[in-house]
């Protein structure tokens, strides 16, 4: 539990809308770049896998913004 | 388009008609060496002497024409499109076939001195628009058999020819493969010019670096063929490519092999330095006077803030005016006739910039350093890296405005990873530096004398790598020796 | 004839060597001569000497396990001699030492370029900076990074030592003495621990099945650690003699201060500090991207991916956050210690271990 | 070889995003500022620092309610900023205007006290190009660790400004008009980098102090005297334990620097003893310095040696052609001067001052260190009976375009 209060008295330090809005680029760019691009050499699991990481990494991103700036 | 009918041979002859387009064939070949001897020499004699209709025609093939180049085709649309090409097209009543005669000719542009490679030392003629003339300028340099020119035609309308250069036996046959590929990929309606082809055929279309050098002297060529590179020429321009291009090759002049070596080495040195200086002398003023003032000698930091005492806009905006300014001026300068265009220029440039220091504008260091960055962007021989390099220069002046010189270092370190990516049909584009071969390094940033540049360039994997015997001693070593005895 | 090098996935024995080199020299550097001389006082200069021997070995090893297991990484391989589980594991701990270490250098770095460049920039704008430009050439495959490395070494290690040199006459080489007053086992030890911040040589755990010529890998990377070590031995030693053992440990980083004392009289540039630093950005550049590469190329190997360039930017905000998680100096300070314990884990001890283990099992090929 | 042709739209979308995404980046950055532009017409650029005390019945600083004042030292901090349109020279400055701004003000600490300035000057105030840092007698026999430590962390501050201890106020040297510079402080600096022609002044900066400082807390300082028109720089200041202790003279100096063997020019002229009035003046070109220790028990021993070469200037002796014997009497008389001087500076250091400036402590440790970690702990003590074999010895070069 201390090591949990101390990620989160980090976040609140450094967890931000920037650092928000380079999560949602990196997983952006991994939906609609590296994905298609993946697709277009023939490899589709790569291409999955890019996609869900860009989905993941954008719904993460923006929960634990929640997360941060209203419940803890 | 001419039609010209008669009656060859007489009452007894066949019907006959000569097309050819107007200005694109000289008439006193068609005057003196087609029309003359069909309508005068061959007689009615010759129709009656004749067994068959196909012996006649044999005989106006063979004999009647004294023209050199002459090709009997079947198919409408070939001579149709030799027509195009400015061919004399020759029809003979009762026949299937149409005979094609040469009679190219049309006005063009002599050879003269290229104007965006001019150099002190050196033959002064230049590619012209047309591709046979351009051939022959090369031909002339190499009496080799070897050197091999393979025409072919690309532009579904325009249809125009496209010499391939090389040399047979040193051109990487893996690399010529790749170039005949690549245009035998294109498919467009028009190539008006080898920008075209340029734009087609290379590796990383949004890349600002050129990957094909672009010239207009027939000696670089020569010398590119002769390094195992393939030579692109087009119809209807003065500009030859050369693949494959790497920045140091680009960084060259041709100039630098007529001089001697260390002048010729010098130069380069003073090519590359002015480059960098180019590139980055606005950023770095952005960086130094507004970032690290520090780092200025402490006089020097005194005297540009007092020059900039009073002028109203940041570092960064000065620069971005002043630059913009002289890229304004430089593209008014191309496009205005020249006598006025010089004029202009320094017109404009002085006046501008003694306007905007007393107006306050800029400080008076600024205008020193859009000088100098517009001298030095102008020492790179090559036009596609020159402008290349302009355009990066916003790019890093724009990194030093929000990062200094932090900033200025991360651009440069982008762009020479960009470079790193680059190739140039196989080749990468920062050899002989990176792949590293410490034996192409003569032929770099210097230019080492042309008895210890024996080998060819290596990254080019020639099938000859030798220039000269490797093992052979240098003159200047044997004439000692000689005098010695 | 030489191949012709467009394959994107090859680098010859001499890049191996440069990017070993590159990857070293990054911001630890500056710190060595304090860690080095609260380790051992003034024989810290002597250092590379036990360093080079214990370096030597680890790379012996991991060669000689490359040998075993041709055209395979240390993801395979280890699985292979260790078990699936553990090696697994095992690969997992290096990548998340990749992946904390590149965070510790752009940390570093950030607080490098604070103090001395950019003093009011927030460490998140440079570290993002650095980061995002540098996964660029990652994505590209090694070959673009090895010809990065290469116009890298060449332009900035002479500007460094070049710098470096004006500090010579203000060594004094009483600074260096004594040595020897500790016993011989003090400095072996610490030779041994250093081997934990060479990070050139985890290279080796990836790239050994991308070389060209893979007899001449050994041959390379020695020259690398001989390279390497020399101007750890220069740096070290001049630092030592110019400040003394008492300044060395009160400064943060004398590697880098000790240009602040060059005294000559006003060249073009006034601060010659700032040219260096400048100079760091160019050598840190590469060695982040290189750690991308290794981190994302082994994830790859590790889940079957064919490729590698989709797992480079997902890793920057990892490292991103890693990278601003210390809240000061010494907290970084603490976490480059760790690191560099868990470095001598990795390249001091593992390489011989595994080694061992495929022999007994009798892993691998008829070596 | 292969070339994919549908390869081509599909990079190109991919590069396109890829700017975007610069771009993007880019806005990002200008959103938020370049936190570290500042226009270098918007710096007010600090030449030169100097320190006093405030005595304590002078000091104006309001004391913070239900708070201890921290320190009871309250600081004059006065700094040197060029008015940069006065040095545009003829547009618009006036010549009878000062071209530089001296400017004081007071505080508890120096951080402090340079934002007030920063206030009152209204611009950034940046130490990038401080020249000297100045510290006044009183100040300096209070401490200087305070002060250096600011100069030392500050990251703006080069480490090669000098340290200078002023006699009596340190900022009435700031406040000359120079002749031949353009501001007090780079006449001071210039003085200093010039150094070497004399001898008879040291030429300490910040990050050579803080070696010695460091190591022992004892230091030579360069001495300043502000008078009307200039100041005097000369002499050296006796740091012990970051405390001012005492002066040295200018001879006394150079005799200090030979031991550190840090002369390296200077001019050292002596009697001729053949003739009445006659002087020879020897130009040091080089000195080497040998130290080695000698340790027997409790008995530390230093033989110190100097090797000075240097060039007859003047010769008013009898015979005014240099002859052998003239070269002689120089080499050995000289020798005996210095030799003198240097032990008399020993001596002076050992009984008066009682402080190890000279680093003879570290130079043991390096060669001795067996020796030295017996005798660490008592080393106070002992250095005040170490014994000296010194060692001088001349050798004339050359002696100008005559004989």
């Amino acid at each position: 539990m201390v090591i949990l209060s101390d990620i989160f008295s980090w976040m609140k330090y450094s967890y931000n809308i920037g650092f928000v809005f380079f999560i949602i680029g990196v997983g952006l760019g991994s939906i609609f770049l590296d994905a298609n691009q993946m697709k277009s050499k023939g490899l589709t699991r790569e291409s999955l896998v890019s996609k869900w990481i860009g989905i993941s990494y954008i719904v993460i991103s923006i929960f634990l913004y929640i997360l941060v700036e209203f419940i803890i | 388009m001419v039609f010209r009918e008669w009656r060859i041979g007489g009452e007894q002859g066949f019907d006959a008609a000569l097309i050819f387009v107007e200005g694109m064939v000289d008439k006193t070949v068609i005057n003196e060496e087609i029309l003359r001897p069909l309508m005068f020499e061959v007689e009615e004699t010759k129709v009656d002497k004749a067994t068959s209709n196909e012996e006649f025609y044999h005989f106006i093939l063979k004999s009647a024409l004294s023209v050199a180049d002459i090709k009997e085709v079947e198919e409408y649309d070939t001579s149709v499109f030799h027509l195009m090409a400015g061919m004399v097209v020759f029809l003979i009543d009762g026949f299937s076939k149409a005979i094609l005669i040469e009679a190219k000719g049309w006005e063009h542009r002599g050879i003269t001195e290229p104007e965006t490679e001019t150099i002190i030392r050196g033959p002064r003629d230049g590619f012209s628009e047309t591709l046979r003339v351009n051939t022959a300028l090369i031909r002339r340099r190499i009496r080799d058999p070897n050197l091999k020119i393979e025409t072919i035609q690309i532009g579904r309308r325009t249809k125009t020819d496209i010499a391939l250069l090389y040399m047979a036996d040193i051109a990487e046959p893996k690399i010529l493969d790749d170039v005949k590929g690549r245009l035998n990929d294109i498919d467009t309606d028009s190539i008006l010019e080898s920008g075209y082809l340029e734009q087609f055929i290379e590796d990383t279309w949004l890349s600002p670096f050129p990957q094909v050098q672009a010239t207009e002297r027939p000696d670089e060529v020569a010398a590119g063929l002769l390094e195992g590179r393939v030579g692109i020429l087009t119809d209807n321009t003065p500009f030859a490519l050369l693949v494959p291009a790497t920045l140091n090759s680009l960084m060259q002049s041709s100039e630098d092999y007529y001089q001697r070596w260390l002048i010729g080495s010098f130069t380069r040195l003073i090519r590359f330095f002015a480059n960098f200086l180019a590139l980055v002398l606005p950023s770095l003023y952005i960086a130094l006077t507004s970032f690290h003032p520090e780092m200025i000698p402490t006089r020097l930091a005194l005297s540009i803030a007092a020059s900039r005492e009073g002028v109203p806009f940041p570092a960064f905006m000065e620069a971005f005016i002043m630059e913009g300014a002289i890229e304004l001026l430089r593209e008014a300068g191309v496009r205005l006739p020249s006598p006025i265009g010089q004029t202009v220029g320094i017109v404009g440039g002085l006046i501008i910039g003694e306007a905007a220091v007393s107006a306050n504008i800029v400080g008076s260091i600024m205008v020193i350093t859009v000088a100098l960055t517009a001298i030095s962007s102008f020492a790179v021989p090559t036009y596609d890296v020159a402008i290349a390099f302009r355009l990066l220069r916003f790019f890093l002046m724009i990194m030093a405005t929000f990062l200094g010189l932090y900033g200025i270092i991360l651009g440069l370190m982008i762009i020479l990873s960009h470079m790193a990516t680059l190739k140039s049909f196989g080749v990468s584009y920062l050899s002989p530096w990176s792949p590293f071969a410490p034996s192409d390094l003569k032929d770099s940033l210097i230019r080492s004398p042309i008895m210890a540049m024996r080998k060819r360039p290596s990254f080019m994997s020639t099938k000859d790598p030798d220039r000269m015997d490797v093992n052979r001693r240098d003159p200047e070593e044997k004439r000692n020796g000689e005098a010695d005895k | 004839m030489r191949a012709l090098l467009r394959d994107n996935d090859r680098i010859t024995p001499f890049e191996l060597a440069v990017l070993m080199v590159i990857v070293t020299l990054e911001m630890g550097v500056t710190t060595f001569p304090r860690t080095m001389t609260e380790k051992v006082g003034t024989e810290s200069w002597l250092i590379p000497l036990p360093g080079f021997l214990f370096s030597l070995l680890a790379v012996y090893f991991l060669v000689r396990l490359s040998k075993l297991f041709p055209g395979k990484t240390f993801v395979e391989y280890s699985q292979e001699i260790l078990g699936s589980i553990i090696g697994k594991l095992f690969v997992i701990i290096v990548i998340a030492f990749w992946v904390s270490t590149s965070a510790r250098i752009l940390r570093q770095f950030a607080d490098v370029m604070k103090v001395n460049l950019l003093f009011r920039t927030p460490i998140e704008v440079i570290i993002f900076s650095m980061l995002l430009f540098a996964a660029y050439p990652a994505r590209y495959g090694i070959e673009p990074m090895a010809r990065l490395a290469i116009i890298v070494a060449f332009v900035t290690i002479p500007v460094g030592l070049f710098l470096f040199a004006f500090v010579i006459p203000q060594a004094k080489f009483d600074n260096l003495l004594p040595v020897f007053a500790q016993g011989p086992l003090l400095l072996l030890k610490a030779g041994f621990l250093s081997v934990g911040s060479l990070e050139g040589i985890e290279l080796l755990l990836v790239l050994l099945p991308f070389i060209t010529q893979p007899r001449k890998s050994l041959k390379a990377s020695t020259w690398a650690l001989a390279v390497l070590w020399s101007i750890i031995f220069i740096v070290n030693g001049v630092v030592l003699a110019v400040f003394g053992e008492k300044e060395v440990m009160y400064l943060l980083r004398p590697g880098l201060t000790i240009i602040q004392t060059i005294e000559l009289p006003t060249l073009f540039v006034e601060r010659l500090s700032s040219v260096y630093v400048a100079t760091w950005v160019a050598l840190i550049f590469p060695s982040i991207s290189m750690f991308l590469f290794l981190a994302s190329t082994s994830l790859a190997k590790l889940f079957g991916l064919k490729e590698q360039k989709i797992l480079i930017y997902p890793l920057t905000p990892v490292i991103f956050a890693l990278a601003i998680l210390p809240s000061n100096v010494l907290e970084v300070e603490n976490i480059a210690n760790f690191l560099e314990q868990i470095g001598v884990f990795i390249i001091g001890i593992m390489p011989l271990f595994l080694f061992l283990i495929a022999k007994i099992r009798k892993k691998g090929g008829s070596y | 070889m292969k070339r994919c042709s549908y390869s081509s739209s599909l990079h190109m979308k991919v590069k396109r995003r890829l700017t975007l995404l610069l771009v993007i980046f880019l806005f990002c950055i200008g959103a938020s500022g370049c936190w570290d532009r500042v226009e270098i017409d918007e710096r007010a650029f600090v030449l030169g620092v100097a320190i006093d005390l405030v005595p304590p019945s002078e000091s104006h600083i309001e004391p913070i309610p239900g708070q201890v004042p921290i320190r009871d030292n309250i600081y004059d901090m006065t700094v040197e900023i060029p008015i940069v349109s006065q040095m545009a020279g003829a547009e618009g400055g006036s010549s009878e205007k000062e071209p530089n701004w001296v400017i004081s003000s007071t505080g508890a600490d120096i951080t402090e006290i340079s934002r007030t300035i920063m206030h009152r000057a209204n611009r950034f105030l940046f130490y990038g190009h401080q020249k000297v840092l100045v510290i006044g007698e009183e100040l300096a026999k209070e401490g200087i660790k305070p002060i250096i430590d600011f100069f030392d962390r500050e990251p703006e501050t080069n480490k090669r400004v000098k340290l200078i201890i002023a006699e009596r106020d340190a900022k009435e040297t700031l406040k000359i008009t120079p002749k031949l510079s353009s501001a007090a402080s780079l006449y001071i600096f210039e003085i200093l980098e010039h150094e070497h022609r004399s001898s008879r002044l040291i030429d300490s900066n910040i990050g050579r102090a803080l070696v010695s400082l460091r190591e022992s807390g004892n230091a030579l300082l360069a001495r300043v005297r502000a008078s009307e028109e200039e100041v005097v720089v000369g002499g050296s200041a006796i740091i012990k334990d970051w405390k001012l202790v005492g002066w040295l003279g200018e001879i006394e100096t150079r005799a200090a620097m030979f031991v550190m063997g840090e002369v390296r020019g200077g001019i050292i002229t002596i009697q001729d003893p053949r003739a009445e009035g006659g002087k020879i003046s020897l130009e040091i070109s080089s000195v080497k310095r040998i130290i080695t220790p000698y340790v027997e028990g409790d008995d530390v021993t230093f033989n110190i040696e100097v090797l000075i070469e240097g060039d007859i200037t003047e010769n008013t002796g009898p015979n005014l052609t240099v002859s052998r014997e003239t070269v002689e009497i120089a080499q050995e008389r000289i020798g005996v001067l210095v030799k003198e001087d240097i032990k008399s500076i020993i001596s002076k250091v050992q009984q008066e001052f009682k402080a190890d400036f000279f680093l003879f402590s570290h130079l043991l440790a390096a060669r001795r260190p067996h020796d030295w970690k017996r005798l660490e702990s008592r080393w106070n003590e002992i250095f005040l009976k170490v014994k000296l074999n010194i060692d001088v010895r001349v050798r004339v070069r050359r002696f100008g375009v005559v004989r």
